[in-house]
């Protein structure tokens, strides 16, 4: 664990570690849902990388922005948003934060600045580059998290808008998950170099971090985030993690890929909420007791919301082709208007 | 009513909105000092600054992304585009980011902005400058689709466009930037989905977009001369598409020919024919014909070029055959 | 014959050309050893070695490019396009660069390339998986498209495609991949632009690409009960199009559906209707009529998504009122 | 001039200095036909650049490949094109390079392994790539080189075929033309941080070199181009250059974007051609006399070639449907063939 600096406020601290039970409850429900049939179409599980989304969202507030992946749900929980719209969600429920229209790819949380997920692998570069952007343009100092993986460091979207971030001096955030592959791939076949060395060419300074210390991640991203509301943007940080499933849930012979030595290690040795729970036992901020207390209630939230969520209405039929056309006011649409 | 160019119509345009609204912004190469190579932006920089009509690099996946992002978080782009060619390098951006994102956070999220770009060949600028790619973006479902067939159009579909709540896209006709029309001195706007009787007719009925508007138009001239009144049909815009007044005009007409800069294959004539064909099938007296681009990549070489596009002596003979009923011995 | 899914046909016709001629490969996200995320190409890697079965990264654009620079110089690359949703980020590659490259160059040039790639919804994927985007390409002049209706056509439309000196994009449903059909021991081709007539009829004539050519023949089973005789064709290609079959059939049976999973506006039925309509008129009882998925973004909820996909029962819905005349009172 | 190394033979000297001439003198022809309204369309002048494409191409063996640009009549002159069919190919005449079909942005020259021009900007980053995946493939040593603006390296795609030529090891060297502007924008306005960085950053190795300097650069290519052969690739050169006219040939009122005095500075102290030819009397490989012979021996060439474009037949009217698509062989399509 990197050391503590000014920081001693044990509520941070433990609200940090309730994020990630929550993320990894989340996950293990989902898997399930996945696992008896009882969710439509597949769903990439976050769980091994909490301490990315917890530490980076951490230092964000409400009106900050982020955009995510189709490894999403981290990102969302992190973000602030509550079980029972996720798992409707989901479920293709009417009450999920999309209405059930988009499903796990599409999550998305406006009302705490999460901007979505999006199943175009790099395909919210630059909608999070536009937020920060519009940030700038109306002078406001919210900061955007951009969450990609490290495979989508080769979508070449990336270094377009990096450049136009850099030359524009923009309060966002490139947040490269590098969980060591991209589908069924090592990254090092993959990504030529290196990856930081590629934001700083454009500029941009540029950090590497243990992705599995909630705490260095926070730290980092405390400073940075402050800087970038500073106007002192744009930033670039990799982040070095490790997803604990197989790419999607059917994914789950990956022996050809990966191997269960490596899985273990990780599991094992470096586990974000494990070893962050050492932590607060050992600094004395929480007991045991008190963190089992924490993983109850979540897992007990977790059920409640998932019961409710299998029991909840699908959207009328009648919806289908609604939302396709937002409404605009006819009377914005006349002369002097 | 003055008469101004449609470049001048689109800067107009532009400008009274940005005056009337903060949030709208333009973006994309060569905007500012330059004023576009088509010189249709010039003086607005001077107006409203930098920060709000701001050049890019040649980035264009990358700046439609930035304005998909920025509409999201409540700004209104204007993304310039500078050849509608460029389209195919955004298609991403435009077709699965910004004309999904309403639907799939279930009416959540909203992405009002406008990309403007144009058509259009015998410019003589060769296969990657001269297309006309309105189909492609038609089809998908969350973008609208203007298509302004003069100055007065250019205008008055560009103020709807950036009060318009979702992704509308504008293609220019790149040949018409200095053609001049009669523009309203007050301010206007046009309706999107109100198509235009740009003549009246009762022998046939031409339904023409954008460049084709003016071809139609002179087809007309000559067909009166042959006691052939043609009924002109703008739909000025294709998404959403007023069917009931080509519907309309086709019953009274019963002869129907779409007409449009775009390939003719898998392009727009083809739903605009078919929309008709099924309203008004048992009003038609013959089938109703379609006449695009050629189905090849637009030649450098002018004789070649000349060639590819509907010109109003072809759509004259088109227009002849299917009033003297030749099309009959045809099918 | 033996009956082998859609994805042991395509994997045959893959590892056959691949022997044949040494400048096949193939290139993609995870194409080696993974055998790409529906498991298609299997056992190719360990055949062929990873010189010829190429791994990219995230990089669709990029190898798209790159495929088409290996074709301009004597390799004959197979692009494998994990969903068909991203051919919006290789528009560029695909129609400026390799479908142009053979015409600007005056026939000196040639793209002799395969992008394989797939459509169809149903599968809960959401937007931006779960799109049929042929009619994009379909538009665009020097591509020729392909869509197998089942593993016999996967089977011989893909060797042609290899074979042909042009870029071809061929779309295969993923809903089929598992799904088994008789085919050939013997090594046998399916020519570009000849249709199929699944199963002859005389009362109604229903075209049918793709995953559309199952539900169409379920249509005809179900009218057949009703004693209405419905002929199924399937174009096969649709660049280059058999006008000839389905007009004849058209003429035939004096009423027709065009039935194809993409979106009905500005979708490829438009063309296909207008195309039959143009040399059909005279003979046609009532309008050609077209269903294609419905204008929206692909939801998610399961209940919701099976209403954008044309089903069996609309099929036979529409064939019933267009036999009984019931659209006459419609128009 | 850089000091000349092992290099003495006076032949190559004199041919880089002919193929400079050449270019210059095609580029004035051509802007004489614009400015006479005798050529359809327009152009972009590669005037001032002489030394890079020359400088490179003279490297090159006629079975090595290059891509080019909007801006590609240098290119293709000095990739060893004729005269006659490149001014019938701007004239849109039948016997030009591409039949008249293809014009100025797509001018190509197959038989000398020219891929041709590109009118998307880096359009053709990726079919060079694919070519030198191609030599790879296929067992040869041929090198090819992608040439492209600084303008270009703003778009993506770039960086994406970077990052594969460096994971494959592939013979292609990224040939940047830096001439300071990308239309009507100054170079520093459009790209953040370093460009060479950008290239480094994924492994590749990376090259800064006066493109005003024929021998410089030739020194430069010949050595990549050898590394390459020997499958030491990709590389990457930028080259600082400048052009003379306008962005495009109707580019006349330039003060807005750059002076005056700027322009002047380059053409009067650093131009490629005035330079070398000093160095070339200087070094007694020639004299004044025998370089203003070549001169007149272009001219006189470039003018015939003209006249005989201009009285050159037009592609016939059935050729507007010919070459949409290649034939393919019917027996090719038989089992068994
Ligand atoms: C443009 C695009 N290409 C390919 C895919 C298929 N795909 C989905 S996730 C994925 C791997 C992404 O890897 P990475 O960015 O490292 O994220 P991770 O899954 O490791 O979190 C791929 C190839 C996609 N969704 N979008
Ligand atoms: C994709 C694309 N975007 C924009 C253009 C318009 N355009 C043509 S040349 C050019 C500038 C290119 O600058 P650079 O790459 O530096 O080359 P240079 O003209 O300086 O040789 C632009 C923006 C284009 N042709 N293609
Ligand atoms: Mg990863
Ligand atoms: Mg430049």
């Amino acid at each position: 664990m990197s050391p503590v600096k000014k920081k001693t406020n044990s509520e941070d601290y433990l609200r940090m570690y309730r994020q990630m039970v929550r993320i990894r409850v989340f996950e293990d429900n989902a898997n399930q849902l996945y696992l008896s049939a009882k969710m439509p179409g597949l769903t990439h599980m976050y769980s091994g990388e909490e301490a990315v989304a917890v530490g980076i969202c951490e230092a964000l507030r409400v009106s900050d922005k982020i955009t995510s992946t189709h490894r999403g749900h981290g990102h969302c929980v992190a973000k602030g948003a509550r079980f029972k719209e996720m798992f409707c969600e989901l479920l293709g429920r009417e009450e999920g934060y999309c209405r059930g229209k988009g499903g796990s790819m599409h999550i998305a949380d406006q009302s705490n600045g999460n901007l979505g997920a999006n199943a175009i692998v790099g395909g919210s570069m630059g909608i999070a580059t536009g937020s920060a952007l519009r940030a700038k343009l109306q002078g406001s100092d919210d900061v955007t998290v951009c969450f990609f993986g490290d495979g989508a460091t080769a979508q070449g979207l990336l270094y377009e808008v990096m450049n136009m971030a850099a030359l524009w001096k923009l309060p966002v955030i490139y947040a490269c998950e590098n969980n060591g592959y991209s589908e069924y791939t090592k990254t090092e076949e993959i990504a030529a170099g290196s990856i930081v060395a590629r934001a700083e060419a454009f500029g941009i300074e540029s950090f590497r971090v243990d992705g599995q210390d909630v705490l260095a991640v926070n730290d980092l991203a405390q400073k940075l985030v402050g800087r970038a509301r500073r106007g002192e943007g744009p930033f670039f940080i990799e982040l070095v993690t490790y997803r604990y499933h197989g790419h999607h849930v059917g994914d789950i012979n990956r022996d050809y890929y990966r191997s269960k030595e490596e899985e273990a290690i990780w599991k094992e040795r470096r586990d974000p909420i494990v070893n962050f729970g050492k932590w607060l036992t050992d600094e004395g901020v929480a007991s045991a007791k008190e963190l089992q207390a924490i993983e109850e209630e979540v897992r007990a939230d977790a059920k409640a919301a998932v019961e409710y969520a299998l029991a909840a209405r699908y959207p009328e039929a009648a919806e289908v082709d609604m939302h396709v056309y937002a409404a605009t006011d006819p009377d914005t649409l006349r002369p002097g208007a | 009513m003055r008469n101004i160019t449609l470049s001048q119509a689109v800067n107009e345009a532009l400008a009274e909105e940005m005056r009337r609204d903060p949030t709208v912004f333009i973006i994309g190469e060569d905007v500012a000092e330059a004023g576009t190579p088509f010189k249709v932006l010039s003086g607005l920089v001077e107006e409203f600054g930098t920060q709000r009509v701001i050049d890019t690099p040649i980035s264009e996946p990358g700046f439609m992304g930035i304005a998909v992002g920025a509409a999201m978080t409540g700004a209104r782009p204007v993304v310039d585009l500078m050849f509608g060619d460029f389209i195919f390098l955004i298609m991403d951006q435009l077709c699965n980011q910004a004309a999904k994102t309403h639907y799939m956070s279930g009416g959540k999220l909203s992405v009002p902005l406008v990309l403007r770009t144009n058509l259009g060949a015998t410019r003589r600028s060769a296969a990657q400058h001269s297309q006309s790619l309105h189909a492609l973006v038609a089809h998908i479902p969350g973008l609208k689709v203007a298509l302004p067939s003069s100055a007065y159009e250019a205008k008055g579909l560009m103020k709807t466009a950036i009060r318009d709540n979702n992704p509308v896209v504008i293609f220019e006709d790149k040949l018409m930037y200095s053609d001049k029309a009669p523009v309203p001195d007050e301010e206007y706007l046009i309706p999107f989905g109100q198509a235009e009787i740009k003549r009246a007719g009762k022998d046939i009925t031409l339904v023409a977009t954008s460049s084709m508007v003016q071809v139609c138009e002179k087809a007309a001239d000559i067909l009166a001369a042959e006691n052939i009144s043609a009924e002109v049909i703008d739909p000025r815009t294709i998404v959403p598409l007023d069917e009931e007044t080509l519907v309309n005009s086709a019953k009274k007409t019963s002869r129907v020919i779409v007409v449009d800069e775009g390939h003719q294959s898998y392009g727009i004539t083809g739903e605009i024919a078919s929309r008709i064909n099924e309203k008004a099938f048992y009003h038609l007296d013959a089938p109703v014909l379609r006449m695009g681009a050629m189905d090849v990549p637009v030649p450098f070489s002018p004789v070649l070029e000349d060639l590819t596009v509907p010109t109003p002596e072809a759509v004259v003979e088109k227009a002849r055959k299917l009033v003297s009923g030749e099309m009959i011995h045809a099918a």
